[in-house]
């Protein structure tokens, strides 16, 4: 049995891998076809043919694309992504302190939305078709239905700037203890929970709707089992899977997706970082964010999968 | 603040007081150089409020935060490469220039002692004795040579290649003297070394990651992209400064996000603050606003190969200047005559008047160009600032009359590569420059590399180059009157004003003043700022 | 003998998916003795096993009681709170469901839910609990007692963990336990297992029961009296003898005539030899990956042999998963042989339905068990049926419409319903349709796989009598699949019965009541009789059973 | 795939809809009524500045204020909702019926069509939908066919999993086994015998999407990806006039509400729908 879930989850990787080098090859790609190259986009306005000329030869932007993007993923499977061209620093140290701060926000988000979305998706399941149901449906289509960008905005201008509770920026840098943690962070992850739960609890109450309606969970009624056992011993376990998988989606989302969030708090985090190396078409840097967001989304939907795995004993 | 004077800020306070400061000094270097000045416009009263806030001394110690608009991961401390803001600002306050340019837009000597030219072709620098790089090494003419001929290096990637061109021979003199050899005369060559990208470095090198100069401050950290931290450099060669013991400073691309974290409490000092938060700014006490309208512009260039003289008069016409400043720019901005040189500068045109808001006139262009009815693309974009904004009230005004225009906003990503200069008709943003030359031989030169509206003309060309030679002021103010004249009425770049740039600052702040390089005292204000208790 | 169920008046309604209510039981009334054993039997729908879940006070999502009391052993389980109502499930009552299967939780070991009513209500502690169970696993004659709780649901056959259920339903020591058709999914030879245990763990323990089926020869060994249902209204009632005697009601006594045999004329041998129409060769097939003697890693059909005369009809037999679908789909070519001949009307058919030609696949049809899936819930009727008609036979328009009016009328449904819907049709209906289906190609041949065993017991005569007009009519030729002997018996004039992927014995009509070969007489013995002391009585060989039987 | 019978009652698809729907469903209405016909009913044009305060507040004049530049606002976000609704129709459609002709595709042939179509999905979804959004508009700029496309493009690997789910679990059906050894082509079983199986919970998928795609859009137009000016989809509207916030101007809080209205009901009209439909396109 254990072989078996061994060469599954072998196959999964493969499959990753394969993933990977499709995502790496598309970004390739994509960064080839937009206008200009970074020696171009470095000297911006002064930009002349000969300026252009001299600077590309020195960074080496002369070899052929391809042979730079192998170059690349030669490195990059022995640890070593390069050294950015818009700043000659190693990829490494550039990303290093934002990858910490990007987990950072992502896992504080996850500590308080998972729990939140979880208890509410299935509790509205339990209590399908009540009025406390209908009122977290209601929520939830609200909270999904307001552009984030509004609604960060918001708490900036009423917490930040009128009551002056919290800072309206994040200085994830001077983070010295809890209390600062919970300032710095507080409207950033209470926004990104907002953005996120929505999408966990829709999936987890029709998870959970769908296995109360299992002949197991009539059968533990029958045994007089309670509402909360039958919840947690009979719904729950069988229900892991399609949550498991919801919760990889809208966790991959915290990693790569929080674009918006990252320039209203002005918070270092990859998103952004890539985004200034798509603008300075800096293939390395580029492609080594692009590894990372592809990356995050494969382990976070495998650890789905082998816990659904897991889960359910006739896939073991 | 005195209410009867609607249009003074506290910047143009600074600038008297500043007068009143420097006054002699500025004196004894006219005798080399052109003379500047202030032009001021209200009463006494002004130099009495001067003179109350120079009382005030500056504070020792504290830590700045400074909040700039733009961040990327090729934010570096190599002064050749700096291209944003925020990189002129880290590079101010870790190496030190040549020259630079004062309040008043008059260039002082900062590394040089004293620059000397007999023909304004061959110029002697003589370097400042005892000034010593933040590792504790002297300052000597190796390092000013060095730094000048990296320019000239295509590898290095310099911004201002194409200035340091005219530089044909650099060498040392002795240690503490560097000639410089001009392929022409060049009266400006002070205003040209107080360029950022002219700052000295140290001799060899080319890891500039450690920020090592001459400057006010020590590198501390550096994140591109990030953020930049600089301590205090107690061995500064400026006796006073700088004042602060520490000066942070970040990017914030996100306007309103400047505005907040400026509001909030977090940052002393959000630079290019938009004239729509303005409001919000004044209306919260222990904030100021620092306006300065110094020459920057946002443009419309229409290229004079398109062979449609008529349409060009016709769209000069349809330019609802004051429009434009009262919806796109809020006010924060002069009326422009379409040409560079902005009443902030001395050479300032003041009697050519701006092209008149006539749609019957610029109707009749039109038609005359037989293009009403055609659908004519306008590339804007968000990288030239307000230009998406100025493009819809030309459209709309454009419209009234019949005449059609399709606004195209493009991306900011890579518009100065592949629309600009290149584009019929698109816009354009222009950084203050010190002189009218600089402007000139840019922009408008048949030769000028930014010749945004193709404009050639062989008497320009000559009437610079010989203004560019001459050391006679009065001279020069009537060349340049003339040129300005000609750009007006021939090139095709519609410049409709000239943009006030607006710092919001926390009134802790102290010390800022307007320089005519631009918000953030021109880029250097990190050792001049100083922090209230 | 003191009552301990006391039914009066019951009602319950339903709230259908318009948000309309209807009563679907109407004013039932019941009494149940100690440890006596009831029937509930009727068709799906009659309310059967909603009345046996009102003893447990529950209703499924949707309906509800709106009147009458229910008392167990006193107490009011329509009346009470539900917190009272869950204290008394699973120790006062208790429930047997229909599929084990779905009712045991996929990811708890069979231990954890069989003592699990002792650990709702605090009745024993957990070893003794567990000791109770491995007891009770040996009463029910499970086999590897000892180890076998902490299995999970998937490693247990079917009849294994129906008894297990069962073990579930007793460990609370219950007054009452409720028979959800508890044999229904099963085959039969596993199907005397389980209803033998069931029957004495009862008796001896004096438990009364309640139990639902369809199925009148099952509940004939285990009830002590019959209740018979219908439309929500209890049609009759009697001891079991009564009733299997003197059926009073109309209805009762058409469930009884099911089970008469019914006199048809077969065709006789054929005279001369002519080539059979269907000749099946050696024919290997499974599933997996292909070995490298091109063959697949599961084997479910070995070499198996058959033909299949002009005219008459073939019966494949067996119990769950002997293989006889799995022929039926290699001969139909949805799933391709992997070796072995199939020669149709004198020509060998490709192994893949893909590479044989369209009369080929138009003159072999395949008919399958469940109408549910068989027909496209999206398409009416007249669409289902009028398909095959456009694609064998180019009909269109007018000709189309008319044949399907034809089509209809010879599967004996109105012309009305070829507007309807799938959904709209009873499960009697839906099958027709989907036989008519077939019949639409102009077959030669259908392969019917299992299609009666989803209706209940009235139906499926009906229409196996329709099938066997529509032969006399058609000229058609059947290969009948089933695990039903009476239903193969009905209708087939030769017998094949398959054990383990291999065809153990081939049966003439003449033999049929004499099998050789040892599974095949366990087989044919294990199928229920009416009479109530046929259980009882029912003596197989042990050796037999050993070997072949089921669990 | 097991329908309940319908209801005879008349409704979207066939369903009654409860008041809360009915309401939703009004809403959807009255925008899409906005949409067609908002040139003729916009009180301005929608590029005049005809105010000269900025972020004026609501008047008899200016019903809903004036934006940042003193450009009526009502106009604005009259013509704004055919760019919302339009370009978001436009690019769930496209989105929905790739996803849905390549996850029937993908079911009905299986195998490593299967295989490698679902790889290369789950590539595209590994790449943020924003960032991508962003690298469109530095290659290729911004006009309306771009935005359409990358909001499709983006969606597409969502409808293609949804999709394929729901279909694979119909290929199972046994009237898929009969109509293939019927000898039908693929193209017909995907057609004419799924299709119309999985049509009903790809619709409200639809709906979902569509919601979703509403705010993706907002979210582009504040990374710069919008139409071209003077015009304006909503979510450029609040973007545009996000300075407006602090002085509480109807020119960023009506076009939030907008996006808000037309979500909400979408979103409450598919809540509305029976539950079987509904709940497998969480």
């Amino acid at each position: 049995m254990n072989a078996d879930i061994a060469s599954m989850i072998g196959k999964r990787l493969g499959l990753s891998a394969l993933t990977l080098l499709i995502v790496s090859f598309a970004v390739f790609v994509a960064t080839n076809l937009l206008p200009g190259d970074t020696a171009t986009i470095l000297l911006g306005q002064a930009a002349t043919p000969e300026a252009v000329a001299g600077l590309r030869q020195a960074m080496h932007l002369d070899d052929p694309a391809v042979f730079r993007f192998l170059r690349w993923l030669a490195g990059a499977v022995t640890g070593d992504f390069g050294t950015s061209y818009a700043n000659n620093m190693p990829i490494a140290t550039l990303i290093a302190g934002r990858f910490v701060n990007t987990m950072e926000l992502a896992g504080l988000t996850a500590v308080i939305a998972v729990p939140l979305a979880l208890t509410l998706g299935i509790t509205a399941a339990v209590l399908r078709g009540t009025l406390y149901d209908r009122i977290v449906a209601v929520l939830t289509i609200g909270v999904i239905s307001v552009p984030e960008f509004v609604v960060a905005s918001t708490a900036v201008l009423l917490f930040a700037v009128y009551l002056k509770w919290l800072p309206a920026i994040s200085f994830v840098n001077e983070v010295h203890s809890l209390t600062d943690l919970l300032r710095m962070y507080a409207m950033p992850v209470v926004t990104l929970t907002f953005v996120v739960s929505a999408q966990i609890i829709r999936m987890t109450r029709a998870a959970v709707i769908e296995t109360l309606s299992m002949p197991y969970v009539e059968m533990a009624l029958l045994k007089g089992a309670s509402r909360s056992r039958i919840v947690l011993r009979h719904a729950l376990p069988n229900s892991l899977g399609p949550i498991v998988n919801a919760l990889a989606l809208s966790l991959s989302y915290l990693i790569g997706g929080v674009i918006i969030i990252e320039t209203i708090f002005n918070y270092p985090g990859i998103a952004k970082l890539m985004v200034d190396a798509v603008a300075t078409r800096d293939l390395p840097l580029i492609q080594t964010c692009a590894l990372i967001f592809c990356l995050g989304y494969l382990i976070l939907i495998t650890i789905a999968d082998i816990i659904a795995i897991l889960s359910n004993p006739r896939l073991r | 603040m005195i209410d009867k004077i609607t249009n003074w800020t506290k910047s143009d306070d600074a600038r008297v007081e500043d007068a009143i400061r420097r006054g002699a000094s500025r004196r004894e270097l006219l005798k080399m150089m052109l003379a500047g000045g202030v032009a001021l416009s209200a009463g006494g009263a002004v130099f009495g409020r001067a003179e109350r806030a120079l009382a005030a001394t500056p504070v020792s110690g504290g830590h700045l935060k400074a909040a700039g608009i733009s961040a990327s991961n090729a934010d570096t401390l190599d002064p050749a490469k700096a291209s944003l803001g925020t990189d002129y600002v880290r590079c101010c306050s870790l190496y030190n220039r040549l020259t630079f340019i004062d309040v008043t837009g008059v260039p002082q000597m900062e590394l040089a002692e004293k620059l000397d030219t007999k023909d304004a072709k061959t110029w002697t620098v003589t370097l400042r004795k005892g000034v010593t790089f933040h590792d504790g090494k002297a300052l000597t003419s190796a390092d000013v040579v060095y730094s000048l001929k990296r320019h000239l290096d295509p590898a290095v990637g310099s911004k201002v290649a194409k200035i340091a061109a005219q530089m044909t021979e650099i060498k040392a003199v002795d240690a503490n003297m560097v000639e410089i050899g001009l392929k022409a005369a060049n009266a400006d060559l002070p205003f040209i070394l107080a360029l950022h990208h002219f700052m000295i470095v140290q001799d060899g090198t080319t890891d500039f990651s450690k920020g090592m100069g001459t400057g006010a401050f020590v590198l501390e950290t550096f994140e591109p992209g990030v953020r930049s931290i600089v301590k205090k450099n107690t061995n500064y060669w400026k006796p006073g400064f700088p004042h602060l013991d520490s000066f942070e400073f970040f990017a914030i691309t996100d306007p309103n996000a400047r505005v907040n974290a400026l509001l909030a409490g977090d940052v002393h000092f959000a630079s290019a603050v938009n004239p729509r938060s303005a409001k919000m700014i004044e209306a919260q006490p222990g904030f100021e606003l620092v306006k300065s309208t110094v020459g920057a512009y946002t443009n419309l260039n229409i290229r004079l190969d398109m062979n449609k003289p008529d349409f060009i008069m016709g769209m000069k016409h349809i330019v609802d200047r004051e429009q434009i400043i009262m919806a796109a720019l809020r006010g924060f901005g002069e009326v422009g005559n379409d040409q560079p040189i902005s009443k902030a500068n001395v050479y300032h045109n003041a009697d050519l008047k701006p092209k008149a808001f006539d749609p019957d006139k610029a109707k009749h262009h039109f038609q005359k160009a037989g293009v009403l009815g055609q659908s004519i693309p306008v590339i804007a974009s968000d990288a030239a600032d307000f230009s998406v904004d100025m493009a819809m009230i030309i459209q709309a005004s454009a419209a009234e009359i019949g005449m059609k225009l399709d606004i195209q906003r493009v991306p900011s990503d890579g518009y100065w590569d592949k629309y600009w200069l290149k584009a019929p008709i698109h816009f354009g943003n222009i950084n203050p420059r010190s002189t009218p030359d600089i402007y000139f031989s840019l922009l408008y030169a048949s030769d000028a590399p930014w010749n945004e509206s193709q404009y050639k003309s062989p008497k320009f060309d000559a009437m610079m180059l010989e203004a560019r030679g001459s050391l006679d002021d009065a001279k020069r103010h009537a060349i340049y009157n003339e040129l300005q004249t000609m750009i007006s009425d021939e090139a095709g770049t519609i410049i409709p004003a000239y943009t006030t740039n607006a710092d919001g600052i926390s009134s802790k702040v102290k010390g800022l003043q307007v320089n005519p390089l631009g918000g953030m005292m021109g880029y250097a204000m990190a050792e001049y700022l100083w922090l209230e208790a | 003998m003191t009552k301990l169920v006391d039914i009066r008046n019951l009602r319950v309604e339903a709230t259908t998916d318009a948000g309309r209510r209807i009563e679907i039981i109407k004013g039932v009334d019941l009494d149940i003795a100690k440890g006596e054993i009831v029937a509930l039997i009727g068709e799906s729908g009659s309310g059967k096993t909603t009345i046996a879940l009102t003893l447990m006070g529950h209703t499924r999502p949707g309906c509800r009681i709106s009147g009458g009391t229910v008392l167990v052993d006193g107490k009011d389980m329509a009346a009470l709170p539900e917190r009272e109502r869950a204290a008394l499930r699973g120790c006062e009552v208790a429930y047997v469901p229909q599929s084990a299967a779905a009712a045991f939780n996929p990811s708890q070991t069979i231990m954890d839910q069989v003592i699990e009513v002792t650990q709702i209500h605090g009745s024993m502690p957990r070893d003794k609990a567990r000791q109770r169970a491995i007891e009770l696993f040996k009463a029910l004659s499970l086999p590897s007692p000892d180890t076998i709780g902490g299995r999970y649901p998937h490693q247990v056959s079917g009849g294994q963990l129906q008894r297990l259920a069962a073990a579930m339903a007793l460990i609370g020591d219950p007054k009452l336990v409720i028979f959800d058709e508890p044999t229904t999914a099963l085959d039969v030879t596993t199907q005397i297992d389980v209803l033998k245990a069931f029957k004495s763990v009862m008796k001896s323990g004096g438990i009364a029961g309640v139990y639902v089926s369809h199925d009148l020869a099952v509940v004939a060994q285990i009830a002590d009296r019959i209740v018979v249902l219908k439309g929500g209204e209890v049609q009759e009632e009697g001891r079991t003898q009564a009733i299997l005697a003197t059926p009073a009601h109309p209805y009762t006594q058409e469930l009884l005539a099911a089970f008469e045999p019914k006199e048809t004329q077969f065709a006789a041998a054929p005279a001369e030899k002519a080539r059979p129409l269907l000749e099946v060769e050696n024919v290997i097939s499974g599933y997996g990956v292909v070995q490298s003697d091109g063959l697949p890693l599961v084997k479910a059909v070995r070499s198996v042999n058959l033909s299949v005369e002009k005219g008459r009809n073939l019966g494949i037999i067996g119990e769950s998963g002997c293989g006889k679908s799995t022929l039926a789909r290699s001969i139909a070519g949805i799933l391709p042989a992997s070796a072995g001949n199939i020669i149709f009307n004198g020509h060998e058919l490709d192994y893949a339905a893909r590479r044989r030609t369209h009369d080929q696949l138009r003159e072999m049809q395949i008919v399958f068990q469940y109408a549910d899936t068989a027909l496209n819930p999206a398409k009416p009727i007249e669409e289902i049926l009028g398909r095959p008609l456009t694609f064998y036979h180019g009909l269109k328009g007018q000709a189309r419409s008319a044949r399907v009016d034809a089509l209809l009328d010879m599967v004996r449904l109105p012309k009305s319903l070829r507007h309807r819907h799938p959904s709209e049709l009873s499960g009697g209906q839906k099958q027709r349709v989907n036989f008519a289906r077939a019949l639409a190609a102009d077959p030669r041949l259908i392969i019917c796989d299992e299609i009666t065993s989803a209706l209940d017991t009235v139906v499926a005569g009906a229409v196996i009598e329709l099938l066997k007009e529509l032969q006399r009519e058609l000229d058609l030729s059947y290969i009948f699949i089933s695990h039903d002997l009476s239903v193969v018996e009905a209708i087939c004039d030769e017998v094949m019965v398959m054990y383990r992927g291999e065809k153990v014995e081939h049966l003439t009509r003449e033999d049929i009541a004499s099998p050789r070969h040892p599974y095949s007489k366990l087989l044919f013995a294990s199928v229920p009789k009416l009479d109530p002391t046929w259980l009882d009585n029912l003596v197989l060989e042990p050796e037999l059973v050993r070997q072949y039987g089921g669990a | 795939m097991t329908q309940s019978a319908p209801t005879k009652s008349a409704g979207l698809f066939g369903y009654r809809l409860s008041p809360v729907g009915s309401i939703a469903f009004l809403v959807i209405l009255f925008w899409a009524v906005i949409a067609i016909f908002g040139p003729q009913i916009a009180p301005y044009p929608v590029g005049k500045i005809v105010d000269m305060d900025y972020f004026g507040p609501m008047s008899a004049k200016f019903w809903l204020g004036s934006d940042y530049l003193g450009r009526d606002m009502l106009s604005r976000i009259i013509l704004g909702a055919r760019y919302t609704l339009g370009i978001a129709l436009a690019g769930v459609l496209i989105a929905s019926t790739t996803g849905v002709v390549l996850g029937m595709a993908a079911a009905v042939v299986g195998g490593w069509f299967d295989t490698l179509l679902s790889r290369l999905m789950d590539a595209l979804i590994s790449i943020p939908s924003k960032l991508f959004g962003l690298v469109v508009v530095a290659a290729v700029g911004s006009s309306l066919p771009a935005l359409i496309l990358t909001l499709a493009v983006i969606y597409v690997p969502g409808a293609y999993r949804f999709a394929r789910a729901l279909a694979v679990n119909v290929n199972t059906m046994d009237f898929i086994t009969v109509a293939r050894i019927r000898g039908e082509n693929t193209l017909y079983l995907a057609i004419s015998e799924i299709l119309p199986n999985i049509i009903r919970p790809v619709l409200a998928d639809f709906g979902l999407r569509f919601v979703f795609i509403v705010l993706l859009l907002s979210g582009l137009s504040f990374l710069g990806l919008g139409v071209q000016p003077p015009l304006a989809d909503w979510g450029a509207l609040v973007h545009e006039n996000i300075q407006g916030l602090s002085l509480g101007a109807a020119a960023v809080i009506a076009p939030s509400l907008a996006i808000a209205s037309l979500t909400i009901s979408v979103n409450l009209l598919i809540d509305d729908l029976p539950r079987k439909i509904r709940d497998r396109s969480a």
